[in-house]
């Protein structure tokens, strides 16, 4: 009984993740420049892979698993972060030098 | 006394070649040092050969015996007829030498000269002693490599010219000698040369074959022996200096290939193979077509050398032409004339380099009265001129009267017309020389008597010709006694005809 | 058409590719990525038929060869690289340590 | 045989797409992005095939470490796609004919020889490894054929490595590096990297420790080593990594040179070369495991620096600067 | 004894390249001179033991039988290649010495040693390996070395050849890689021997052999593929350009003849081998030609190398007719190959000598050079009687078999150019000696060429001459193992 409803959530968790990833990728298909694009991927996707991670904790339960799966979720968002930074740095050292040329 | 046959026929080509890599090492000053080492090696050179000689004349067995790979060795193989050719060589080198120690008394690098100079006697006696195909090639295609450096020795364009058509030829005739070599190996298996030619237990198989490598080994030695098309190499190899003239082209190359042919026909094929396959008719008019252009040519040179080199191509074929006519008689002429055109033709190359040398004469029209001025020199030019042209008591005679009585006992009686007639050319080309040396009045008029002092020219340079000229008159006089060129001519052919 | 055969094609037309961008490419890095690719494609090749199915254990002997593989290509591109860098660096004509005439 | 499921026929599809876009992208940079994304892919295709030391070394060292230097030499380049028109592959006739020969050969035969060779699956070296694993002294059979059955490749695929660290060396300009870099250091990287290094050092010992049993190994960790150290220096523009210690060279030739010595004991003790005793395999593989994982995170380092010009190679000690090492 | 002798010969340069990273000048020309002699002498009992116990010798390392772990082959082509190697590569080492002079003595340049080291390492590995991934290897080390030497000079012409032979070796190694793959997957195993009983033609073996001969081919820069080798030599360092054009190419051909003969024998007798006889014989004619017309003695004797090995592939075809002749193409091409890397060695360090003296090897301001150092045109004139396959030399040994069996077979086609090949060798050889035989008028004070130069040019020149004349030793040590027994 309890099986069914946890698989019912962590369905339907994924369903919501999946539906973020999808509107990250949207984004970044409709927006006009880089800064924008890079706001909406960034916020869209941790979320997303925040919201499946959750799905598959729950599917695998107390288990040194579940402290792997966190552990990787950490380590993501701290790399996107800086990843975010780094583009949204170029990207803008880029605009400058437009301007100015 | 067993192990020193064995290794006797390698000793004497490996006794000039250890003196050649010495001399190479030694400074252009050690003039003494490399003189001594020359003549000390061309005198043991010549004891070895004539203790060989006496060893097969009381038919000792010589023979050096090295396996190179698979089944194929290297053979040096004492027999009568390689030490008629070895002991004509070192005889001549030895003199040779003793001439060019004088002529190149301060020309440069001659250590270079003497190193090479050593190296190609050492490949010609090589060459002689040759007991099987791959041996005889090995030294063949080192006597194209040694005699080149000796051909551009002067450095000057043309002589590099010279070089350059002479290495375009050998090299070529190297390449058909050793197709030939080859495909008779891979045909007949390893073959030595025998006695009676060695080829009859593939006589019958391979009748076709057999013809076209006979063929392409007449072109492949014919290069050598200068035979007509293919002589072209000889006449522009004069540009070389006199001594590198007088040994190499009149007698070492030139006579590889007449003696490569000789073996070929005797020791290789055989007498009833080559009759079998009929090729000697194409031998002969090959010959005859050489000895008549060669003398007609020589007709029409004014240059001195020039002239000699094209008596030297037509001189040759007649031990081509004797060799071709299946009788002893002929074959004995063919090869008696071997050693007696070596001595005659050496004789008149010393004497054009005594003249070149002391009175810068090159051309035939300067050579007025020049034997009022170098009388000796000229003396013995005129009795080898003589012997050329077949006058009597010379060497000459005595070869042309052979290869004569030769044809006629052959039945050949059209041969004896071709022997008339290049006599004929050769008295047209030789006599005019001595009519200007001895009795043209020079302008000056000096109506003094000859002088014959010997102090006409350096004694390395007056010597020499004189000593040849000297051993050609007793070739020609004592040919009948047991120690001339003839006797062993005959025994050569008494054993060629099992007779 | 087994999991094995559609990586082996795939391995096999990755060399092809690889082959032709080497050939029609003359920009020094583009040739550099397609020697990388051909490599990948043979090594895909060979993992592909070590595979032996979803229960069996793969034959871990293409495994080391290809970790092998990896390896020695990757030193070789780093050494491609390397050079590209110098060969920017020296100028033409400029002979560094003039050892030739 | 398992059928081919539609995601594995999708993955092969990404695959060669990614692998067209790195060959035909007109911009080289986009050419080296798409590089880095072929990379993982292959990676994520290794785990397919159950190969998850080849993901490993492949995420690490084939798309990470390779990818980073083709981005330096990019931007050392500058953006302009310089075809660098070297002297070209002279694609006169001789060489096309040769080209289309060589694929037309190869396509026609290809399909006899991948078609047919799946006809004949050969069963491989499944069995013996498996069998003698437990004398390797290690449970993960990759780790065993690589530093056991296979020692000897390894040991000269070290000697890979180390020729190319003396490559960049023979061909470094012979004056000292004076180069003092114009770009500011970036805070924000510079603490990011502060936080993430000790973290991935941590990760390459784990991995190092790993091989042993599960998927892992001197070359992955090696790698991963390798981008720790290529990370450092990312963030710190100005850092110049200096080769003319005795311990930089030292570590360097540490993993050829722990071969070539456990090699010779094994022969002094009457063992055939490079034949670890199954009592002692494990310790012996673990020490040349180490080592070479050492050399090999410093060789991938130096090979960046060099292409970033921030070498300073140990020829120039030998050119009587006689500054302490 | 002879298993452990056998790895020191691969382990001495590999510890010799490791220590040249730590010493000084002065240590690190000691060290490379011991290493260099000890290799030599054990190379030299290698060779006396398999000529003496006449069996092969199977060396297992690490400790697990054929199939799992690689196995070293040591037979009696192996042992001779070894010792050809370590005399070349001690004469080498010196010249390389002598000829960098002080400038190897600091500065980056003093890397040319543990890289010089590891080639060396990883020639004797190849000739021994029983393996044929162990074979890829080692040859990756060798290409990778040879590009870096290449590159040694910095200049921007030898940087551009150094990437072009990369990048064309590389793909040679993947070709060859990619046919070991195929092989492993349809026969499961790596070792030479347990895959010569295995060989059966099939689908994969084919394609296997082509991508093996592809890129075998590509590293012995025949006809179509040989564009990299003529600009790598222009550029490298003479010590280089003799190790490229010398070893490495003599290590590809090893191996063309290595799998040629044992695990793609059954190929040998198929008319694949037509298509290697043509391009062998192009090979021939296109190096000689070019070779005529260069303007540089290295030039010259680059594309000499790639006329010369043509010769390797021209000989193929006539295996198909005959198992006995296939043992005299066998011996007849393994002997040229040895003795052509001899004297190309030394036609190399000859034009080194000349380059390190004159400081420049263009062929018409040579003239007049003979007389000023005479040692080292009549070494290159020793090295070119090779090359020629002239008779006192093992060239002509050589052609003398080959020639046979190309006659026994009646491929009249081939005798034709391998005829030719040779004059057009007399060719360019003799063109270089003509004009340096020219007596010049320019009298300068030569500068006299260093002794060690001219001595190791020397050595190497008198080798091929030996092989020539003593072939006894050298035949019966190929005999041991070899797949045809003794020479018929």
């Amino acid at each position: 009984m309890i099986q069914i409803i946890i698989n019912l959530v962590s369905g339907g968790l994924l369903i919501v993740g999946l539906f973020f990833f999808i509107a990250g990728i949207l984004a970044l298909w409709r927006f006009p420049d880089t800064l924008c694009r890079l706001h909406a991927i960034t916020k869209a996707d941790n979320l997303g892979l925040g919201f499946i991670i959750f799905a598959v904790a729950l599917q695998v339960g107390w288990s040194v698993l579940l402290l792997k799966l966190i552990v990787v979720y950490l380590l993501i968002l701290y790399a996107s972060a800086l990843n975010g930074y780094l583009i949204a740095q170029y990207a803008h050292h880029q605009d400058k030098s437009n301007e100015v040329k | 006394m067993r192990v020193f046959d064995f290794w006797l026929p390698l000793i004497v080509p490996l006794i000039s070649m250890v003196v050649g890599v010495i001399i190479f090492f030694l400074r252009e000053e050690q003039r003494s040092l490399r003189t001594f080492l020359n003549i000390a090696g061309a005198v043991v050179k010549v004891i070895l050969v004539h203790f060989m000689v006496l060893g097969v004349y009381q038919n000792r067995f010589y023979e050096f015996r090295l396996p190179m790979f698979g089944d194929v060795e290297f053979v040096l193989h004492a027999d009568p007829l390689s030490l008629l050719f070895a002991a004509l060589s070192s005889v001549l080198w030895l003199v040779t030498t003793i001439y060019a120690i004088g002529y190149l008394e301060d020309s440069p690098n001659r250590s270079r000269f003497f190193g090479f100079f050593s190296f190609c006697v050492s490949a010609t006696t090589g060459i002689a002693l040759a007991g099987n195909l791959i041996t005889f090639i090995i030294w063949y295609e080192l006597l194209t490599l040694s005699t080149y450096p000796l051909v551009i020795h002067r450095g000057t364009t043309d002589a590099l010219q010279a070089g350059r058509t002479y290495l375009a030829y050998t090299l070529l005739g190297g390449a058909l000698v050793l197709v030939a070599f080859v495909w008779l190996n891979s045909l007949a298996g390893p073959v030595d040369f025998a006695e009676r030619g060695s080829l009859a237990h593939v006589a019958d198989q391979y009748q076709l074959q057999l013809k076209i490598i006979f063929g392409l080994l007449i072109a492949g030695l014919g290069v050598k022996a200068a035979m007509v098309p293919l002589h072209g190499w000889l006449p522009s190899a004069m540009v070389a200096p006199a001594p590198v003239s007088a040994l190499l082209h009149a007698v070492a190359v030139v006579k590889a290939g007449a003696f490569g042919l000789v073996r070929v026909v005797y020791d290789l094929y055989g007498l009833e193979l080559c009759g079998q396959l009929s090729v000697m008719p194409f031998l002969a008019v090959l010959a005859t077509v050489t000895i008549i252009y060669g003398s007609l040519r020589a007709l029409f040179q004014d240059d001195l050398k020039r002239r000699l080199a094209f008596s030297t191509v037509s001189q040759v074929s007649y031990i081509a032409l004797g060799i071709s006519i299946l009788g002893p008689i002929a074959t004995t002429g063919g090869i008696v004339h071997l050693v007696h055109q070596g001595l005659m033709k050496i004789t008149l190359f010393f004497c054009a380099g005594n003249y070149a040398e002391k009175l810068h004469i090159h051309r035939v029209s300067e050579m007025d009265g020049v034997g009022r001025r170098m009388p000796w020199t000229t003396l013995s030019f005129t009795l080898a001129a003589l012997g050329m042209i077949g006058v009597p008591p010379m060497a000459g005679f005595v070869s042309k009267w052979y290869l004569g009585s030769g044809f006629v006992e052959a039945g050949q009686s059209w041969v004896i017309l071709v022997l008339v007639a290049s006599s004929l050319l050769n008295g047209a080309y030789f006599l005019p020389i001595l009519y200007r040396a001895w009795f043209a009045q020079t302008d000056d008029k000096d109506t003094t008597a000859i002088s014959w002092r010997l102090s006409e020219i350096h004694p390395g340079l007056l010597w020499p010709p004189l000593i040849t000229c000297l051993l050609a008159l007793l070739a020609g006089l004592f040919a009948g006694s047991p120690a001339s060129p003839l006797f062993w001519a005959e025994v050569i052919t008494a054993r060629e005809y099992g007779l | 058409m087994t999991v094995a055969l559609l990586y082996s094609i795939t391995g096999f037309l990755l060399f092809l590719m690889g082959i032709c961008g080497l050939i029609f490419r003359s920009s020094l890095i583009r040739r550099a990525l397609a020697l990388n690719i051909t490599a990948s494609g043979i090594f895909l090749f060979i993992v592909a038929q070590a595979y032996k199915g979803e229960s069996a254990l793969p034959d871990p002997v293409p495994h080391g060869l290809v970790l092998t593989g990896i390896v020695i290509g990757a030193s070789a591109t780093a050494l491609m690289i390397y050079l590209i860098g110098v060969l920017r660096y020296v100028s033409p004509g400029d002979n560094d340590s003039g050892e030739e005439e | 045989m398992a059928a081919a499921t539609p995601s594995d026929i999708l993955l092969c599809l990404l695959i060669l797409s990614l692998a067209l876009g790195v060959l035909g992208d007109a911009n080289p940079f986009r050419g080296v992005i798409i590089f880095i994304v072929f990379g993982l892919v292959m990676a994520l295709s290794w785990t397919r095939l159950d190969a998850p030391d080849l993901a490993l070394a492949e995420a690490a060292l084939g798309a990470g470490v390779i990818g980073v230097l083709f981005l330096v030499a990019l931007r050392k380049q500058g953006e302009k796609d310089v075809s660098l028109a070297t002297q070209r592959l002279r694609l006169n006739s001789v060489t096309i004919i040769s080209g289309l020969l060589l694929i037309v050969f190869i396509v026609y035969l290809g399909a006899l020889g991948v078609f047919s060779a799946w006809k004949t699956p050969g069963k491989g070296l499944v069995e013996p490894v498996y069998e003698s694993l437990h004398l390797t002294g290690v449970s993960n059979p990759v780790t065993a054929v690589i530093l056991n059955y296979r020692a000897y490749d390894t040991f000269l695929e070290i000697g890979v490595l180390y020729l190319v660290m003396l490559s960049v060396f023979a061909l470094q300009p012979d004056e000292k590096a004076k180069f003092t870099s114009t770009e500011q250091y970036d805070r924000m990287l510079r603490s990011y990297a502060r936080g993430i290094v000790p973290f991935m050092v941590l990760a390459a010992g784990y991995l190092l420790w790993a091989g042993a049993f599960r998927p892992g190994g001197a070359f992955q960790a090696g790698a991963m080593l390798g981008g720790a150290g290529i990370l450092l220096h990312l963030s710190r523009p100005a850092m110049l990594l200096d080769m003319r210690g005795l311990v930089a060279r030292l570590s360097l030739v540490a993993g050829f040179f722990s071969f070539c010595i456990l090699g010779i004991l094994a022969m002094l003790y009457g063992f055939d070369f490079l034949q670890w005793p199954s009592h002692l395999a494990k310790h012996a593989i673990l020490t040349v495991e180490t080592a070479s994982t050492l050399s090999i995170g410093l060789t991938l380092t130096g090979l960046y620096a060099s292409v970033e010009r921030k070498l300073i190679s140990p020829a120039i000690f030998y050119s009587g600067e006689e500054d302490n090492p | 004894m002879t298993a452990h002798l056998v790895i020191t010969v691969v382990l001495v340069p590999i510890l010799a390249s490791i220590f040249t990273l730590f010493c000084g000048d002065m240590m690190r020309r000691v060290v490379c001179q011991i290493a260099g002699l000890t290799v030599l002498g054990s190379t030299c009992l290698i060779a006396y033991q398999t000529g003496h116990s006449r069996d092969v010798l199977n060396i297992v390392l690490s400790g697990w039988e054929a199939p799992l772990g690689i196995r070293l082959y040591l037979d009696g082509l192996s042992a001779l290649l070894l010792l050809t190697t370590a005399i070349i590569a001690v004469c080498i080492t010196f010249f390389a010495e002598a000829y960098f002079g002080v400038k190897a003595r600091s500065g980056r340049l003093t890397f040319f040693w543990p890289l010089w080291f590891l080639v060396w390492a990883a020639l004797n590995g190849l000739f021994l390996s029983g393996d044929v991934f162990n074979l890829y290897v080692t040859l990756e080390i060798i290409n990778l070395a040879a590009v870096a030497m290449v590159a040694l000079p910095r200049t921007h012409e030898s940087l551009k050849a150094a990437l072009n032979y990369l990048v064309i070796a590389f793909l040679g190694s993947l070709s060859y890689l990619f046919g070991v793959a195929i092989l492993y997957t349809s026969h499961g195993t790596l070792d030479i021997q347990l895959l010569a009983e295995l060989a059966g033609i099939d689908g994969p073996y084919i394609l296997a052999a082509v991508l093996i001969f592809i890129g075998l081919m590509i590293k012995t820069a025949l006809f179509p593929l040989h564009f990299w080798l003529p600009p790598a030599h222009a550029s490298a360092p003479t010590p280089v350009s003799a190790l490229l054009s010398g070893l490495v190419v003599t290590a590809s051909a090893y191996m063309i003849i290595r799998l040629g003969f044992t695990v793609f024998a059954p190929l040998m007798h198929t008319p694949l081998t037509l298509l290697l006889g043509v391009l062998g014989g192009l090979a021939v004619l296109w190096g000689s030609v070019h070779a005529l017309i260069q303007e540089r003695v290295k030039m010259v004797v680059a594309y000499s190398t790639v006329a010369q090995l043509g010769y390797v592939f021209l000989a193929l075809p006539v295996v198909v007719s005959g198992s006995d002749l296939a043992a005299m193409v066998w011996y007849g091409v393994l002997y040229f190959v040895i003795c052509h890397a001899c004297a190309k060695t030394a036609a190399f360090l000859a034009a080194g000598t000349l380059i390190n003296v004159v400081k420049h090897d263009r062929i018409a301001q040579l003239s007049g050079a003979a007389q000023h150092w005479p040692m080292v045109f009549m070494a290159f004139g020793m090295a070119g009687v090779n090359l020629i396959g002239l008779p006192p030399s093992g060239g002509f040994i050589g052609k003398w078999l080959m020639l046979q069996a190309m006659i026994n077979s009646g491929q009249w086609l081939l005798v034709l150019i391998l005829i030719a090949g040779s004059l057009l060798a007399a060719g360019y050889i003799f063109r270089v000696l003509g004009i340096a035989l020219q007596t010049s008028e320019d009298s300068r004070p030569p500068v006299p060429a260093p002794l060690q130069l001219t001595l190791t040019t020397m050595i190497l020149a008198v080798l091929p001459l030996l092989l020539g004349v003593f072939s006894q030793l050298p035949f019966s040590l190929l005999a041991v193992g070899s797949p045809f027994g003794a020479l018929p």
